[in-house]
């Protein structure tokens, strides 16, 4: 590994002033899970790595009336234990258990999953139907930007030089919401995806009628797909098998995978049917209150 | 080069060390504190031989440097048992044979003490998603998983 | 005397013979009886006075690690197999 | 060579007492390869080629020598170049030298991605790797050829222009470009298929897989000022890495000690040199210490494998079960340098059944990938995989139990095996009627989409060199050192032979492993023989003990030797029982009769007892995805004798997942230019503990009449059926045939889709 500058600022303004001055390449440090890594293989070689565990705003995690504040720096782990997280969204506990090992998941940080921008993050598409919005802090002043349109593509991001993931926001469920993700890898755990999908279903208090439904998937295209598509095609109509596989068929042909050697173009695209399908199917059941 | 000054609590005792921040925690307790008890497997967080507790919590020291460690609580293969009295989870590997060549060990007894402090009595179930991250190659798990089985159990006993 | 068991691909050289009744004391010389009955097995099994590569031999069922020099039994019978890599 | 007599009892044999190496192992304390520091000690660093094949047209290594930090930069310039020399090498078989020297370093081509080129000395590995980064080497790339029908097709580019075609027992053919041949056969094929009612021909392939495990190589050498050679290593064999290191170095064997520390896992692997003669070049132009360690992408890239391959076989049967002929034409992969595992891998094809007309031919095939190693029962996963789907295929086609058409052919004691001689004692009938008796077979499936699959499996093992030193203590204590590797708990299970063999307890002895400066030769552990052949040795020194022991008896009483009766741990006066010294009282007495005892025996024994197994699988397989279950499992085998029941079944449960990873997940993924893409352990998917359920492992014993107390090797037959009986599970679930291994998902679905279409 190239030698480096190491600095643990203890504010946003200590971290955004160490940015700033620009003289050197820097990467932001949360878990290291992906960064240290991608380092040891030259992959990224920057001269200063700054550590965000003592920036409070990247570490925050807070419920307000409609809204679920997770900084940047949050890990997995501490996701997985909240009480609050796991009562309001099994969808992320979903994907937050699934990243690798226990001591991965000890460290790994769902913003540093967002800005590492892999095509197969498992985050991702849960964030997405969760309809969470990213919260970015600049040399120009602070924006928010939604999760579907963070990432450019592989590795790629929004965020503009000198720019931060401080966190995100994620609205509270409404009644009658449920949210799932799924992943398919060949082995039962360690693997990275070789397609997933989430989905988010609001449905009627009789538990018939779909309200709203959002799917996401992974692992299919250059960054993780909002399949917009699908929305119209769920709302209003009927809890149905048909319908359900009219949505997961509608992903299917969003999906613009390649052939790598974790997975062809044909399996990703039939994966990504299969896979919808039963994220909605589990959306549903969540939705309805049998989780 | 720009070697920095870390402190930390490793199995109870205040250290400091001088170390280049690219060198991973796993590096330094390695190779600037000689407790070579954390193994390299794979040194990319897929094979749990480097597992460590670092403030309370089991962690792959190869994906971490050891500047992040300032300040922090490490507890490695070596702090795990009470001078000569070992660990309810060594004994059990040690009787139960839950080891073959013994290289994946420190990594399976560190994950392995750290879910028993948060889980004392854990199903088959748990113990594999928990130990998922470790791999072994020798033993096919069956005994590592029942040597963790009946460290629980003396654990619960002894408490009672 | 001691039986040679003739390993398939050398039966061309032996007229199909499978098993061949050779003089010997020891795998040496059963090789050599071998050779003096069949000369066109010269340099198969016996390269600068060692087993060739790739060769072991088996007395009685046994692979014997004394090679060309195993004594034999009046009743012995020897076989020439493949090394298996310790197999 | 005579029989043993087993005794009827054992007091020691059979027990279970903890390892000694235990305590060290859970406390962090055991010394493995990289858990060894010397002062001053340099790191050393590889630079492996980016191709798959090409010529080095020139290697420029000034900028990485003025790097600072930098003590020495070495190329194959800088070993000597030396003369082909075929060798004896254990589990690896027979090498040349000349090839091992040019897999450490690559001369004037490399020969696949990962290939050693340079390497470099420095204060850090961070340090070396850098210099490493900054040599340049100018290549001329070369056409790769990455599978075995590829390579051995008209036209192949060639690996080695000198290349020889070896054919076993016949004149050496031409017509191959980048193989060799091997024919071996009984009975007349052509007959035997005349006399067939239902005749099956198939194909399979299977991919490149690698041994696994957990610590790399590493290696740590030091260059005496007096020109000795010191080595700390992690090895299966001392004797080997000294061995050959001084064949490609030059050096007297007496040169050099290797000094073997605790081994992280090998399954084959680590017998033979890799890094070891860079760093002791590298030692001896910095004048340091250097220490060399593989990082996982290394290890995966330029080490292991085992052989992919390309099988075809024919199976004739008549229509009450008989198998009547089998042909067998399997074809493995070498990697760049000859001598893979194909002798073992046919040979075992078709060993466990008794069938009078049987043609096989193995091919030994160049291709541009590293040099294959043994790796736990060498060849035979993939032969047996084919052959046993192919019988399950029989069953189904005949209507017949699986387990009756394997009793039915079951090659019993003093049939002829392929080989040509009877085979010695062997227990299989008793293994496939313990599968029969068992709950697991007898049970329901239960679900849709299951299915239950079994395979039988055979491995022959070896005997081999192996060496043992006793010595007694003044206070009954016995030292006992071997020149055996212990991988998995074979200090112990010597010790155990040695306390049945002294009447002691095994307490009593401590055992240990010995560098090359103090113990006899012994050959690596490999081949399920530590316990076997090196047990053997240490019965035998024992003995040479115990009629020591008499003889100072006998000086104490004034009796003749003769007259001493030893019994269990005691020594007894034959004409006055009132006579009676212990071991321990014994001993005491050592000092004032003539001084210490030790005694030494070499060891090689011939009559090695055959591994015999049936494995039997219940999964459930995800029809959307492909996805493999696997739900119960059973793995059935004959120990001879277990000497540690608890360590036979860790054996039988290890070897069992790692055919499991072989049959559903693992494998070397190339690109076209045979650049190995999947060089970490995230995507080489070896089993994690969530992928297998517990294997229940069921200990029958048909004592091996070739050791003293009926041992068999066991370490090795658990790989070879596991991918079989997942195989024939899912036909049973699923109604597909799969041909191919790894059975990924992927592949599942595509079988699945090419039913329903």
């Amino acid at each position: 590994m190239k030698n480096f500058d190491y600095k643990l600022p203890a504010s946003l303004d200590e971290l955004t002033d160490m940015l700033s001055r620009g003289e050197h390449t820097a990467r932001l440090l949360a878990g290291g899970t992906d960064l240290v890594v991608a380092m040891r293989g030259h992959r990224i070689t920057p001269e200063l790595v700054i550590d965000t565990k003592r920036v409070e705003e990247l570490n925050e995690l807070s419920f307000n009336d409609h809204t679920m504040i997770l900084g940047a720096s949050v890990t997995c782990r501490t996701v997985c234990r909240d009480p609050q997280v796991v009562k309001n969204f099994p969808a992320l506990i979903d994907c937050a258990t699934l990243i690798g090992g226990t001591q991965i998941q000890n460290r790994a940080t769902l913003g540093g999953n967002l800005c590492n921008a892999a095509p197969s993050a498992d985050t991702i598409p849960a964030l997405i139907v969760l309809k969470a919005q990213t919260n970015i802090c600049g040399p120009h002043g602070n924006r928010q930007v939604p999760v579907e349109e963070f990432c450019t593509g592989p590795g790629q991001t929004i965020l503009e030089p000198n720019e931060i993931l401080v966190s995100f926001s994620i609205p509270l469920p409404r009644k009658h919401e449920g949210a799932f993700f799924i992943r398919f890898i060949p082995r039962n755990d360690m693997d990275i995806a070789i397609a997933n999908a989430a989905a988010s279903i609001v449905i009627d208090s009789n538990g018939e009628t779909i309200i709203e439904g959002r799917v996401a998937i992974g692992a299919v295209a250059p960054t993780p797909l909002y399949v917009s598509d699908v929305e119209p095609v769920l709302s209003g109509q009927p809890i149905a098998d048909d319908v359900i596989a009219q949505a997961a068929d509608i992903a299917r042909q969003a999906a613009r995978p390649i052939t790598d050697m974790r997975g062809t173009v044909d399996q990703r695209k039939h994966l990504t049917e299969v896979l919808v399908r039963r994220a909605l199917n589990g959306a549903v059941n969540r939705a309805r209150g049998n989780d | 080069m720009n070697r920095q000054q870390v402190t930390a609590t490793i199995n109870g005792e205040l250290k400091e060390f001088l170390c280049e921040p690219r060198q991973s925690l796993l590096e330094v307790l390695r190779d600037e504190l000689f407790l070579t008890g954390t193994k390299e497997g794979c040194n990319d967080g897929n094979c749990g031989a480097c597992n460590v507790i670092l403030d309370g919590i089991v962690v792959n020291a190869c994906c971490i440097f050891g500047v992040e460690t300032n300040g922090g609580h490490i507890t490695t293969i070596e702090g795990l048992s009470k001078g000569n009295e070992l660990h309810p989870l060594q004994q059990t590997f040690l009787e139960g044979t839950g080891m073959q060549c013994g290289f994946c060990t420190p990594g399976f007894l560190i994950a392995a003490s750290a879910l028993l402090d948060e889980n004392p009595e854990p199903t088959e179930k748990e113990i594999r998603h928990w130990l998922v991250g470790n791999l072994c190659r020798c033993t096919g798990y069956d005994k590592i998983v029942k040597s963790v089985q009946d460290a629980a159990l003396i654990l619960r006993e002894r408490a009672l | 005397m001691p039986i040679a068991w003739i390993p398939h691909p050398m039966r061309d050289m032996t007229g199909g013979a499978e098993k061949v009744a050779v003089n010997g004391a020891n795998v040496r010389e059963v090789i050599q009886a071998l050779e003096s009955l069949y000369p066109n097995l010269t340099g198969l099994l016996i390269k600068n006075d060692q087993l060739g590569k790739g060769i072991a031999v088996a007395v009685d069922g046994r692979i014997v690690r004394r090679g060309l020099y195993e004594p034999l039994q009046s009743d012995s019978e020897i076989h020439f197999i493949p090394a298996l890599g310790a197999g | 060579m005579n029989d043993y007599v087993i005794p009827e009892k054992l007091r020691v044999v059979g027990t279970t007492p903890i390892r000694p190496d235990g305590h060290d192992k859970v406390t962090g304390r055991a010394k493995f390869g990289d858990d060894f520091h010397l002062p001053g000690m340099l790191h050393g660093k590889v630079l492996r080629s980016p191709h798959a094949h090409a010529r080095i047209k020139s290697i420029d290594t000034s900028h990485a020598a003025a790097f600072p930090g930098v003590h020495a930069v070495v190329t194959a310039a800088d070993f000597p170049k030396i003369a082909s020399n075929v060798i004896d090498a254990g589990e690896s078989g027979q090498i040349d030298m000349q090839d091992v020297a040019d897999n450490c370093i690559a001369r004037e081509k490399v020969f696949y991605d990962g290939h050693a080129v340079a390497a470099v000395a420095a204060d850090n590995a961070h340090i070396a790797e850098e210099a490493a980064n900054l040599i340049q080497v100018a290549y001329e790339l070369l056409d790769p050829v990455m599978d075995v029908r590829s390579a051995m097709a008209d036209n192949a580019p060639v690996l080695h222009d000198n290349f020889l075609p070896g054919a076993f027992l016949a004149p050496t053919e031409k017509a191959l470009p980048n193989a060799s041949k091997l024919e071996l056969a009984m009975g007349d094929v052509s007959t035997g298929f005349d006399q067939a009612d239902v005749i099956i021909e198939r194909e399979f392939t299977t991919e490149t897989v690698h041994q696994g495990y957990i610590e790399t190589h590493i290696v740590t050498a030091q260059w005496g000022a007096n020109g000795m050679v010191t080595i700390w290593t992690t090895t299966q064999g001392q004797f080997a890495i000294r061995d050959q290191l001084a064949l490609v170095l030059e050096l007297p064997m007496s040169a050099i000690t290797v000094i073997p520390l605790e081994i992280g896992g090998g399954f084959g692997g680590k017998d033979s040199i890799y890094i070891d003669p860079l760093a002791v070049v590298l030692s001896k132009q910095s004048g340091r210490p250097v220490k060399m360690v593989m990082n996982r992408a290394e290890t995966l890239r330029a080490t292991g494998p085992s052989s992919g391959t390309y099988i075809k076989a024919r199976l004739g049967v008549k229509t009450d079960g008989t198998l009547v002929a089998a042909e067998f034409h399997g074809a493995y992969e070498a990697g760049a340098y000859s001598g893979g595992p194909v002798a073992p891998g046919v040979s075992t094809a078709l060993t466990r059944y008794n069938i009078p007309n049987v043609k096989i031919e193995g091919y030994d095939v160049l291709v541009n990938k590293p040099k294959v190693k043994p790796y736990r029962a060498p060849g035979a996963t993939p032969s047996n995989f084919a052959v046993e789907t192919m019988i399950d295929e029989l069953c189904r086609e005949l209507k017949l139990d699986p387990v009756e058409f394997r009793l039915r052919n079951a090659l019993t004691t003093g049939d002829r095996l392929v080989l040509g001689f009877p085979c010695p004692e062997i227990g299989g009938v008793e293994i496939l009627k313990a599968v029969q008796n068992h709950a697991h077979y007898q049970s329901d499936i239960g679900g849709p989409h299951r299915g239950r699959g079994l395979a039988y499996g055979f491995w022959f093992g070896a005997g081999l060199p192996s060496s043992a030193d006793l010595m007694v203590n003044s206070d009954g204590t016995v030292q006992l050192c071997s020149g055996s590797p212990d991988m998995s708990g074979t200090r112990i299970t010597l010790a155990m032979q040695a306390a049945e063999a002294l009447g002691i307890e095994p307490s009593d002895i401590f055992p240990s492993v010995g560098d090359t400066a103090s113990v006899g030769y012994s050959f690596q552990t490999v081949a399920s023989r530590t316990t076997f052949a090196t047990g053997i040795a240490v019965y035998q020194a024992a003995q040479d003990i115990l009629a020591q022991m008499a003889e100072r008896a006998a000086l104490i009483w004034q009796i003749a030797t003769d007259n001493v009766l030893i019994d269990c741990g005691r020594f007894l006066n034959k004409a006055n029982i009132q006579q009676c010294f212990t071991f321990k009282e014994l001993a005491g007495k050592l000092d004032g009769t003539g001084g210490p005892i030790a005694a030494r025996a070499l060891a090689s024994p011939e009559g090695v007892g055959f591994q015999i197994t049936a494995h039997l699988v219940d999964l459930a397989v995800d029809t959307e995805t492909g996805k493999v279950d696997i739900l119960r499992y059973t793995a059935f085998q004959d120990a001879g004798k277990a000497v540690h029941p608890d360590f036979v079944e860790g054996q039988i449960q290890g070897g069992t997942v790692q055919g499991i990873g072989w049959a559903l997940n693992e494998e070397y993924f190339y690109d076209e230019a045979g650049h190995l893409k999947n060089t970490s352990l995230l995507d080489y998917r070896m089993p994690t503990i969530l992928d297998v359920p517990n294997i229940e492992a069921v200990i029958l014993e048909t004592p091996n009449p070739g050791h003293p107390y009926g041992v068999r090797g066991v370490g090795e037959v658990p790989i070879v059926p596991p991918a079989a009986a997942i195989a024939n599970a899912l036909y049973d679930a699923a109604g597909i045939r799969m041909n191919t291994l790894p059975m990924t998902p992927a592949k599942i679905l595509d079988k699945l889709n090419s039913l329903t279409h």
